[in-house]
């Protein structure tokens, strides 16, 4: 065990992929000399030479397109997408071929893409940089997509999302990449579609992804103080999705809030709570809760992009909330 | 006047022109009697770009074309009745049936698709050629489209990404003068699409998509250039549809009269004039080729009637690879 | 009143359009001298001229942008997608400049932009031709999306659309082109965000839209030769969404299937779903179930793509299985 | 030697540079004390461009800029006061706050942003023309951006809509070889942008853009045959950024001989030269220009300071229109 930011985490991953596997290289904007947007790819240029870590031109919808096409060639291309904001170019691609060739041509392709991208919001970068969108790629049959919230996370998701067969999209929470916490560089991959129970609790179960387990940790060691012992569930994978861990827990404590960077209408945590529904509706004591972001484009002054976010405060109050209507 | 190529050259590449030909119209005819859905983008007019190109590539080379495939999936090699089949949605189909007209898949003949999103075969086409270059190996990435395609912005990107890094693709331009039913000088402010490689120091050229002999020569001299580590090059072959864009086109937007133009330099009786005067064949040999053709495309038919549906129950097989567990 | 096709109806708005406001035009692929792809704006360029209705080059991203930047010079452009796959390529577009720019100038822009585009499978045509992303636009704030499922909203949602100040998508589903119902081409904008009750019943509430309905009231139909009486509500609008419309009908019947034409997972009717968990949960009976498309890419075949879509005889089925449970 | 120019516009044109410059370096000083936060995109070096191309449009034109606005706001005569509160987040900026250093408005000065999605600005410049065209207003849209949009599909796309239709587009590549780190010839296959408008079969020139006459010059020429209805021009103006990417930027990609060399060339300090030769300016003069810059950026600032923040229940404003009911 070893302590390291998520942003060393991924970058000992990318490492350790482009040291053991030939057939692995990084292609993305600025992934090479600059040593990449947030930093992650640092170094590795010097270490593997730039046939293998290639600085793309801005062409978003081509590069990923190309190594939908180089993984068809016989690599393992993992493309970084400096943000989720610029995938948007991207999405023809992805939706159309990445995700669709395997089935469309009767299981003659496959196609073993990682694609990585930063997400989120928080660092007042404004409406056109603040987007959060895994959900929309989580409704996307065909690709998988993981969300790491834990430098061990950082780290096993994007093994196993090299080891994968198919297309597997990463997001890395921008807010994350200075976190720090205990990873296993000995460590292979982890189990991707399996959600983590990081902390226990029967009060009340808060299920999230990504940026926002810190915010709902704050938020459960809040509720603790009051005495209110909140499960927190992170999804880890939001395709698949765990739902098996989430509808176990909401057994227990009868009680769910999730949590979601995304816009409220069509957010992912819509989903979570669908499921909760069709597979949790007798075991729940009340409605299920969704802490989401308001629906705007982001601002960029602190106190509004602040009022825009999920926050823990928020969390702490739909939970006391909920309670209050228990009796 | 004495003939360029061998007789069985030549008589193999009318042939496939014909096969192409009587295939289409088979499938046009089987698509109103309801036997084919969804789109059906016939070729017809057009056999000698898909013909004269495919001489040049081996069986290592890779082919990315668009919904507008079963002249270059036929060309290529892949059997009829696979083609036939994928059109009926049988299991038997080159892509079991998944697929249909618009998407015809051949990994066995590196014939990777049938991309019915126009200009989303472009990027993939230079990621299989980056992966070539990456492995060290000599091949060569074939890739079609169409002249509606060069409006897009991947055709751009793609130009520039594969001129960059020196990829070997070769970007074949299927000019037929129309994006559905708008003209070419109504989508592009440059009608001379050959033009465009300067913007990428890429190297270009333009021959005559309905003589089957240039379109090879052409092919073939830009196949090797690409292939000896020149990088990219972007091919346009001038040719026309004879037929509407799709089933769904009223053609409002050409007159008969253009049509009847082309049909007067249609690729098929130009090479058969040719092979006259060069004394390769006479009627009876023609007769013989027809023959034999309608047979194919009868067996292909019998192939596809014949099919198996593919069960309901392997609806969600191939979404994602089936591990071994 | 008229009976007409939904193509008709679009027909005749745009003309009315076109007619009534010259800042109104049209643009798009081959909606001029081609008559549209699916024969809606047929006539047209010969009755406004091509500076009215322009054909545009395959540019999805630019000619939508270039409705986004007349829309700021003053004009009302109509913007014609094909088809939604193709609206993929214009993402970028919608999500960070049509959607963002009245609320990041801080109010000084308005963008009264319309897109129209068709959506939906049902007509083997495969996997890059059969998307029903609607509910992806439904998530954008900053824009609405209308979803017409009847001729009269096919041209008074447009309408509606025009006279909005703000974007608006509208989404035709290509099987309802043939449709026909009456008309009342007097008729003003519809207003947007209003749902309609289409069947009055106490058994159960069937939410959908669009291309759906149809299979909705077959499934109605069959139910009411059973004496289930089914409630019909059509969304009309996805954002807006008119929740209390919903809720009312789920407080009377006590029971909601959602059927939705997207995949399941992270479908808009996850989002139906979990307003219902949170504003209807204590008048259900039971388990709000969803009939979505199965989470594959579109088949071909047409055996395939009939298993793959929402037909009547699953929608039937759900309701029945979810009244069993009742007792 | 003569002076092309009269003495007031250049010293006009020197303020104004001047005044981007001590802008910029307080932004840069406030982004460190945390007063601005986000990303902060610095122009200095580059300053002749948005001087010198401002000088060439009327209150009828429409500016679209980039992420990298800060110059082009300023010469456009947003007031900087107005700007720097819209860096500090402030409700008096000139986008309530809403928008930062990236997304600076003025409706009632045709300034559009302030796009920070590269190329995202081209089609709506495209859009703008076309609105003016079809209401026959004779009006021009300069549309900035850098070199690295060169690459997108939205360059491609938008440069033949624009030609195609004629439109009055004046298009403007700041190309200070960079894309964040990637230099342009790591970028581009062709690296001489100007000949990307052959594609399009639209004029294209090239101008030095750390000389702002000779910049001035250029867009003027071109401004007019495109406000004359000669459609669209493409610009090339060469400059060199002289501070980091953005404030997250830590330079690996370049040394700092090149950025040396570059200084040189500075274009203050070259403009500066001339006057001085044409007797326009001495050290006096210039001691004033300078203390009356530093005035008017603590103004800037103190209205930024003074400035108040939005209220929290704003936050859903705007994001609808508010229909009177
Ligand atoms: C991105 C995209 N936009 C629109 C369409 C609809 N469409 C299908 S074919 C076509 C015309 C393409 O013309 P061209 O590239 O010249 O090929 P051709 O059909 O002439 O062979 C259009 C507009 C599409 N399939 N993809
Ligand atoms: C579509 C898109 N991709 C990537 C980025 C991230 N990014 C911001 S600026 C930039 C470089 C742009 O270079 P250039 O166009 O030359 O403008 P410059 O910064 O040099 O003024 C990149 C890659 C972005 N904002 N938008
Ligand atoms: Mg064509
Ligand atoms: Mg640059």
């Amino acid at each position: 065990m070893k302590k390291m930011t998520y942003r060393e985490a991924v970058r000992g991953a990318l490492r350790d992929a482009l040291r053991g596997d030939p057939r692995v290289f990084l292609m993305g904007e600025d992934v090479g000399r600059y040593g990449g947007a947030f930093a992650v790819s640092h170094g590795l240029l010097g270490e593997f030479g730039p046939e293998r870590v290639r600085d793309t031109p801005l062409s978003e919808n081509t590069f990923v397109g190309a190594g939908i096409g180089a993984a068809l060639g016989g690599m393992r291309p993992i493309v970084e997408v400096m943000t989720v904001n610029f995938s948007l170019l991207a999405l023809d691609q992805i939706v159309n071929n990445a995700a669709t060739l395997r089935h469309m041509s009767g299981g003659q392709l496959s196609v073993p893409l990682v694609v990585r991208m930063a997400t989120g919001g928080g660092r007042q970068l404004a409406a056109q940089h603040s987007h959060s969108l895994e959900g929309w790629y989580a409704h996307i049959p065909g690709i998988k997509v993981v969300t790491p919230a834990t430098p061990a996370d950082a780290r096993g998701l994007l093994l196993a999302a090299l080891a994968d067969p198919d297309p597997v999209f990463v997001f890395e929470h921008a807010t994350l990449y200075p976190s720090e916490g205990e990873v296993d560089e000995s460590a292979g991959p982890a189990a991707i579609g399996r959600a983590a129970v990081r902390r226990v609790g029967d009060a009340v179960t808060l299920v999230t992804y990504g940026g926002s387990l810190p915010k709902v940790f704050q938020a459960a060691d809040r509720l603790a103080v009051d005495g209110i012992e909140a499960e927190v569930v992170d999804l880890r994978s939001l395709r698949p999705l765990d739902t098996p861990t989430i509808l176990a827990s909401v057994a227990k404590t009868h009680r769910a809030v999730i949590v979601d960077e995304g816009w409220r209408t069509g957010s992912f945590a819509a989903e979570v709570s669908a499921r909760i529904m069709e597979g949790g509706f007798y075991d729940l004591d009340g409605p299920v809760a969704r802490v989401c972001s308001a629906e705007v484009p982001m601002p960029y002054a602190k106190h509004m992009e602040d009022a825009a976010l999920p926050q823990a405060a928020a969390i702490v109050a739909t939970v006391q909330e909920m309670l209050r209507r228990r009796g | 006047m004495t003939a360029p190529i061998d007789r069985d050259h030549a008589l193999a590449l009318l042939r496939q022109m014909v096969l192409i030909r009587r295939f289409e119209e088979k499938a046009g005819e089987l698509y109103t009697r309801g036997k084919i859905r969804g789109f059906l983008h016939l070729y017809i007019g057009e056999e000698a770009v898909a013909v004269g190109a495919m001489q040049a590539f081996t069986a290592d080379d890779a082919i990315v074309a668009t919904y507008r495939e079963h002249g270059q999936a036929l060309a290529r090699g892949i059997p009829a009745g696979a083609l036939m089949a994928e059109m009926y949605g049988k299991a038997n189909g080159c892509s079991r049936g998944r697929g249909g007209s618009m998407h015809f898949f051949d990994v066995s003949r590196r014939f990777y698709g049938g991309h019915a999103i126009v200009g989303g075969g472009l990027p993939v086409a230079v990621g299989l050629a980056l992966a070539d270059t990456l492995q060290a190996r000599r091949r060569v990435t074939a890739c079609f489209f169409g002249d509606g395609a060069v409006a897009e912005g991947e055709f751009h990107e793609s130009l520039n990404l594969a001129a960059l890094w020196r990829l070997p693709v070769l970007f074949l331009c299927e000019n037929n003068l129309y994006a559905m039913g708008t003209a070419l000088a109504r989508h592009q402010s440059q009608t001379d699409v050959r033009l465009k490689a300067q913007a990428y120091a890429m190297p270009a050229d333009v021959a005559d998509g309905m003589d089957v002999l240039a379109v090879e020569a052409a092919v073939r001299g830009a196949a090797e250039q690409v292939r000896g580590g020149a990088g990219p090059f972007l091919l346009e072959l001038r040719t026309y549809r004879y037929r509407a864009h799709s089933t769904a086109d009223p053609e409002l937007y050409r007159g008969k009269d253009e049509v009847e133009q082309w049909k007067a330099r249609d690729p098929i009786a130009l090479f058969t004039a040719r092979l006259r005067e060069w004394g390769f064949v006479a009627d009876p040999d023609l007769a013989a080729l027809e023959t034999s053709v309608a047979a194919d495309v009868d067996a292909a038919v019998a192939v596809a009637e014949a099919g198996p549906w593919e069960p309901v129950e392997d609806l969600t097989k191939d979404v994602y690879t089936q591990v071994a567990s």
